[in-house]
């Protein structure tokens, strides 16, 4: 039998003016199980505690209704009072009789009538309140950091330098993503290369920073500060412990094949650094070009290596480890315009390009030394169209979005071009310019005081006549249909979340948008957190930003993690979902519904009558759920409940309300 | 669940004597209101903040969010002695849980189909989205349920019967999955 | 498709007129691959653009007319629709699609002509029909029997408008790239070159209202077949087939006297390159029928046997100038490998361990 | 240029360009004016108001103005616009809305399209099949081009492509019905 005290404040006259708060107290004392009942003036004052402090012993109560201010106002003091005795800090319920009672209605008699229900609501349910437990979480304070673009390296180097160990993983084989592929960065025109490789390197030699290349997240269970990972090393072929990186290997080695990093513009050999300042800058062997790997003949490189760090046998390692935070930055990809523009050739003129691509051509390092020249016959073009919202603002063929960058890399493009090439053409087919950004709209006008022609339209078909690709367009400013007669066309594509964007987020636990990029836990206020407690994103897997974005991104997902790495345990919240194992049939429902991946079905061999079965059961794993209840009501058997607000005290409420 | 015994029954608002002939006169709406915690209950506590006046018919009953509303929740509410109830949670898309007003909407809807299959009039049962800066769409909201409950007059004793029917409780109960199509 | 290869054909105005070539050829097709072509008795015009901008409903009204008959009548009922004109294809399709959508609309459409229409036999046009899988098999057949091909000729084949778009009524093939005729081309050993206006409007409907206007969408299209290595074009459309060959003459006059080259690019209806590598004759397809004179292209149909020596011949000669470089190349690889290991002796003193790399190979 | 005094267009106005707007199927508030429809579109030379700008008028509610220019008679309904319009707008279905809004209203700006169209409906009607050459002769005799294309009449005859024998269906009556039935109430779904 329970013993409930009630108290209800004055609140000075907040409360008093429009509730007979005498009347309460009367009527409080007559409801069952309620041992004390008393008014209070300021109950949330040091006396108004110490005296709930006093009767609690006095009477013996075992559990507390406050009538009072909101929950959202004093629930949590009031905890914190109750911490102090005997009593469990959840045994308490709280009646809001200011803010949705006396502050709303003026009339004296309603007002009491409403407090009393108010009341009677508080007491039913605080009847069958139970014990409430937190459980303290250890934090491992070591960060997993996904992808080593420029978002990955910053999160991963602003954590390191925190003081906590990083592992950085990576799916290609070096450190850098897009950025290191660009020639130039808009606004400042400062080379990429020059500005990246630096941090390449930093995160390369940092005495906290583990870097796997060429690897992958495999699996992830647990929860924050206790992430399990499995992460696969794709084999390499190559000791890295004995490789100097002295690139013989790479000299001799018979075969080429296009180059990914260089958009396939340039070849490649079959063991290769990507590109000259990769980190790890050790080579790996492409197991599908390299003619010992597929043929078995051949066996060049372990010949001319003067290490003999060759290794034709190596496999995939797989580890597995435990992490405290994990930051996602596993960047974008650019949409594949081909199959889906038939309009502009659907890839099969060699001198469409992508902005990309252009990237590499105009690149000191990259396959022409910066010239550039038409892909198909390597003369210089004299007149380039640059097409904007290529897959962008596109709902029907590509995506709704603005993918934001493209205004200011398209500008830049033309800028370049009109650069290298000063009695060429530059048309430039746009639906808006977008430059939102310091410095941003500057960049665009001096592209136009360069020479670039801006039209706005879209372009609706490209194609190739007697070696010039014919770009129709209209340009809407002057009403016109115009074409344009171009050596080189460049689409400036939409940017598209990475192919793992989706399995990672299934894994993960983290939502994906319409489009796939993955949601952050708040447009506005939670920006770099995710729905996962411990799980942070940066840069462009969260939705397509510049450079700058991703990087400031990257180091408020460090942020977070440097903050969470500041606790040595978490609390866990103590208003979970929990099964009853008797009633639960395993159907999963509450699985699928959970929007936190907190409940798992599980096997459990059990006695019944005697006899052992096993069973398929659900468990919520308290570390990963947050207490919405969703699952509750999904259960159909009626296992599933929500401590502190469970079926039983929600049913009271309302009959206490409707019965009485 | 064991009823209380009171003594106190001209007291509260709720009370189900509404019904005689004598009380018709002054018979007042008892509505019950479902607030997830952090849209509509902080919406609720604003609007007391800016002292705006509703009618004091209304009961607020605190849950984490509105996926935690079981359509039997409802029936029971509505066969023990509410004439109105409403369910309010975060805008869709701004679920504090992610996607649990996004259940509730689906599951609610389905349900409230059925109530009114079972000739309940729609505007005893409404479903409404209310932020936690909305203090006015709160009180207008509350305010528009009373009047339109009110005008319905007392939910009757055979509509409270038809609702306690434990087929249509199975039947709430196969809304309550409605998620899992 | 029906295992068959029945269907409730539906000619088209122009049948029995302006493409009695496409009558002819695609009739001699269908015998030869057992296609059969049951007409639909006293069906009427589909009423074309002109029904659609005169009222919605009148373009679904007439052809809806035909359909009900062919329902209807004991020879064509339960069979899909075919017609070889890309039109009607368009016009029997869209009534189709409009009463299949909805009950309602159902019951709208048999109120306007007047008897029930149930909607359920679905329209093909000959380009789709003998793309699909069994009739594309069995014309592949009849090609390799009759042992005749085209090899050499270069075709630019041209779809039009109203076999693609709008695509969610088509259902058939890409809208800026189409392959199907492409594909039943390149059976005949003739080359499908690759160019942009496949499907580019030729303005047919408004080359009597818009005479100026149209006349440069005929042109342009000859233009880019023409820069893409085209010797004839090859289409699946009466109007299309009238609107080119027709006015050819009138676009090379224009251009003669502006001084710009002119074509010598006949249109050809792809039925006609088919029933040539079947065995047709040239007046049996009604080849010898067209405006431009189609005649030249046609002589360039050859049996596979001359093909065959043809192409020995050629090899012949390929294999003696690939021996005299190969002599050649020996000679310079000799005189390189001598000069090569002069200079490897010190570079592998440097490297110690490195090994030649042409050891290596060997 | 005129200046459009656009606080005088009523809300009938853009009440009635939504209308024949949504007879097209078409959100007028969908376009966002980037003009692809009319880079791609082979008849746009001839135009007065091009795709873009006949969407544009009634974005503003210039009916009379959208109805009255040639765009939607000049168009050819090849659909190419349709086909790469990034925001789906069916264009060429909203240049035939305005196309029939206009001729049911008496606006033709393009009487030879109309005339043409005419002919053809009347060709049917008489005979149940099209026929080109009579078509054609009807055409050129209400338009006033009577010389047009008649330098292929020969060679059509030579062909067999025309003849003095008339094409038709045998139920002549039930086509004719048809049309009335159909033009009579009025049409238009």
């Amino acid at each position: 039998m329970s013993r409930i005290g009630v108290i209800v404040c004055h609140c000075g006259s907040n409360i008093a003016a429009t509730v007979d708060v005498e009347q309460v107290v009367q009527v409080a004392k007559t409801l069952p199980h309620v041992a004390y009942a008393a008014d209070n003036k300021y109950t949330c004052s040091d006396q108004g505690q110490q005296a709930i402090k006093e009767a609690i012993v006095e009477h013996r109560l075992d559990r507390i209704v406050i009538g009072s201010c909101s929950p959202r106002m004093h629930e949590l003091t009031f905890r914190k009072m109750l911490s102090q005795t005997d009593i469990n800090p959840y045994m308490l319920e709280i009646a809001n009789l200011r803010e949705q009672c006396s502050w709303v209605h003026k009339n004296k008699a309603e007002g009491t009538a409403k407090a009393i229900d108010l009341i009677k609501m508080a007491v039913a349910k605080c009847d069958r309140d139970q014990p409430l437990f937190t459980m303290s979480i250890p934090v491992n304070k070591r960060a997993l950091v996904i992808g080593g673009g420029i978002a990955g390296m910053q999160a991963a180097l602003d954590i390191a330098d925190a003081g906590y160990p990083v592992t950085l993983v990576e799916k290609e084989p070096s450190l850098g993503g897009k950025m290191v592929m660009l020639d130039k960065t808009f606004p400042t025109m400062d080379c990429s290369a020059c500005i990246c490789t630096p941090k390449m390197a930093d995160v390369g030699s940092h005495p906290n920073i583990t870097v796997k290349s060429l690897a992958e997240v495999e699996q992830i269970s647990g929860y924050v500060g206790n992430f399990e990972v499995t992460i696969r090393e794709r084999a390499k072929y190559i000791d890295y412990s004995l490789c100097t990186g002295c690139g013989l290997c790479e000299t001799k080695c018979p075969t080429k094949t296009p180059s990914s990093f260089e958009q396939g513009l340039g070849l490649r050999k079959a063991i290769y650094k990507p590109f000259a300042q990769a980190v790890p800058g050790k080579p790996t062997i492409d197991a599908e070009h390299c003619r010992k790997l597929t043929t078995g003949k051949c066996g060049v490189c372990e010949k001319v290596c003067p290490l003999g760090a060759i290794r034709y046998d190596d496999t995939d390692k797989v580890t597995a480890e435990t992490y405290g935070a994990i930051v996602v930055a596993i960047g974008y990809q650019l949409i594949d315009w081909g199959s889906i523009y038939g309009e502009y050739g659907g890839g099969r003129y060699a001198d469409v390009i992508s902005g990309l691509q252009f990237e590499r051509l105009v690149n000191a390092s990259g396959p022409t030394e910066g010239h550039v020249v038409r892909p198909s016959d390597g003369q210089e073009p004299k007149s380039v169209v640059i097409v904007k919202c290529v897959g962008s603002r596109d709902p029907e063929h590509g995506r709704s979005y603005c993918s934001r960058a493209c205004c200011m890399y398209g500008a830049k493009h033309a800028h370049q071009y009109l650069d290298k090439v000063p009695d060429g053409r530059c048309y430039v087919f746009y639906m808006d310019v977008r430059t939102p950004g310091k410095g941003y709209d500057e960049f665009y006008m001096n592209t136009q005081h360069d020479g670039a022609l801006y039209l706005r339209g879209r372009v609706s078909k490209i194609y190739q006549q007697n070696g010039k690709l014919i770009c129709q367009g209209e340009d809407t400013l002057s009403g016109q249909q115009v074409t344009v007669e171009a050596d080189m066309v460049v689409l400036e594509t939409a940017m598209v979340p990475a192919n793992d964007a989706d399995r990672l987020g299934s894994m993960l636990g983290i939502t994906r948008d319409k489009d796939l990029w993955l949601s952050e836990a708040h447009p506005k206020l939670r920006p770099v957190e995710t729905n996962s407690a411990g799980i942070y994103l940066a840069g462009t897997c969260q939705g397509p930003k510049d450079i700058p974005d991703s990087v400031a991104q990257a180091s408020a997902a460090a942020m977070k993690v440097a903050v969470l790495f500041a606790h040595d345990e978490l609390e866990s919240n103590a208003m979970i979902a929990s099964s009853d194992v008797a009633l639960c049939n395993g159907c999963g429902a509450c699985v699928s519904i959970c929007p936190y991946s907190a409940i798992t079905l599980e096997e459990i061999t059990l006695r019944e009558n005697s006899k052992k079965v096993t069973r398929r059961i659900s468990k919520v794993n308290p570390g990963l759920c947050q207490g919405c209840g969703a699952c509750t009501v999904a259960c159909r058997p009626g296992a599933m409940d929500l401590r502190g607000f469970s079926d039983e005290q929600i049913m009271r409420e309302v009959d206490a309300l409707c019965q009485w | 669940m064991s009823v209380v015994e009171t003594n106190v029954a001209t007291t509260g608002a709720m009370a189900t004597g509404a019904n005689s002939p004598a009380a018709a006169e002054s018979w007042q709406p008892s509505i019950l209101a479902f607030a997830c915690h952090w849209c509509t209950y902080s919406g609720a506590d604003l609007a007391g903040l800016n002292r705006m006046e509703y009618p004091a018919n209304v009961r607020l009953l605190r849950v984490p969010c509105s996926g935690r509303v079981n359509p039997q929740y409802v029936l029971s509410a509505l066969g023990k002695g509410a004439d109105g109830v409403l369910v309010c949670g975060c805008h869709p898309g701004d679920c504090h849980y992610v996607s649990g007003n996004y259940y509730a909407k689906r599951r609610l809807m389905a349900f409230k189909r059925l109530l009114e299959f079972t000739g309940l009039e729609p505007g005893r049962f409404q479903v409404r989205w209310i932020s936690g800066s909305e203090a006015g769409k709160f009180r207008d909201t509350v305010t528009r349920v009373c009047e339109e409950v009110r005008a319905l007059g007392p939910l009757t004793t055979d509509q409270r019967q038809a609702l306690a029917d434990p087929v249509l409780a199975g039947a709430a109960a196969t809304t309550q999955a409605g998620e899992a199509q | 498709m029906s295992d068959t290869m029945r269907y409730a054909y539906f000619p088209g105005c122009s049948a029995a007129g302006t493409s009695i070539p496409y009558t002819l050829s695609a009739g001699f097709i269908a015998k030869k691959i057992g296609l059969e072509l049951v007409e639909i008795p006293d069906w009427n015009c589909c009423g074309t653009s002109a029904a659609l901008v005169t009222d919605r409903d009148l373009a679904v009204a007439l052809p809806a007319r035909s359909l009900a008959i062919a329902e209807h009548n004991a020879a064509t009922a339960g069979l899909d629709v075919a017609t070889p004109c890309a039109g009607c294809f368009a016009s029997l399709k869209s009534a189709r699609d409009y009463a299949a959508s909805s009950e309602q609309r159902r019951a709208r459409v048999e109120a306007m002509i007047g008897e029930s229409y149930s909607a359920t036999a679905d329209v093909f046009s000959f380009l789709e029909l003998m793309a699909q899988e069994a009739a594309a098999t069995a014309i592949e057949q009849a090609i390799q029997d009759a042992a005749l091909t085209l090899a050499g000729l270069k075709v630019a084949c041209y779809y039009g408008c109203a076999l693609v778009r709008p695509a969610s009524i088509c259902r058939f093939d890409d809208n800026e790239n189409p392959q199907s005729m492409d594909r039943l081309v390149a059976l005949t050993g003739a080359e499908p070159v690759e160019w942009a206006f496949k499907t580019e409007c030729c303005g047919a409907s408004h080359q009597m209202t818009e005479p100026a206007a149209a006349r440069q969408l005929i042109e342009r299209i000859f233009v880019d077949a023409a820069a893409n290595g085209a010797e004839l074009i090859a289409t699946a459309c009466p109007l299309c087939m009238l609107n080119l060959d027709l006015r050819l003459a009138e676009v090379n006059k224009r251009r003669q006297e502006a001084g710009q080259t002119t074509f010598d690019i006949p249109v050809f209806y792809f039925t006609e390159l088919l029933g040539l590598c079947m065995g047709g004759g040239v007046r049996q397809l009604g080849i010898d029928r067209h405006f431009h004179p189609a005649e030249p292209q046609a002589k360039r149909l050859r049996t596979l046997q001359q093909l065959a020596e043809e192409q020995a011949a050629r090899e012949a000669a390929e294999a003696a100038e690939a021996a005299r470089q190969r002599d050649v190349r020996k000679e310079e690889a000799a005189r390189k490998k001598s000069e090569a290991a002069a200079d490897a002796v010190p570079a592998a003193a440097g490297q110690g361990t490195v090994a030649d790399e042409k050891e290596v190979h060997a | 240029m005129q200046t459009a005094d656009l606080s005088a267009i009523a809300a009938d106005d853009l009440k009635l360009a939504a209308k024949i707007a949504r007879q097209a199927g078409v959100g007028l508030d969908d376009c966002y004016q980037c003009g692809k429809c009319t880079a791609g579109c082979p008849m746009a030379h001839a135009m007065d108001l091009v795709p873009r700008q006949v969407i544009r008028a009634l974005q503003l509610g210039q009916v009379e103005r959208a109805v009255n220019a040639k765009g939607s008679w000049v168009c050819a309904n090849c659909m190419v616009c349709s086909a790469r319009c990034p925001q789906g707008v069916d264009i060429s279905q909203l240049m035939l809305a305005v196309r029939h809004y206009g001729k049911k209203h008496g606006l033709r700006p393009e009487p030879d399209a109309d005339k043409f169209d005419d002919a053809f409906v009347a060709n049917i009607r008489n005979f149940g099949k099209s026929n080109e050459a009579i078509l054609a002769a009807k055409y050129n005799l209400v338009s006033g081009h009577l010389l047009q294309d008649l330098g292929s009449v020969p060679k059509m005859l030579s062909r067999g492509m025309i003849g003095p024998k008339i094409h038709g269906v045998k139920d002549k009556k039930s086509v004719r019905a048809v049309v009335d039935r159909v033009l009579k109430d009025g049409g238009q779904q």
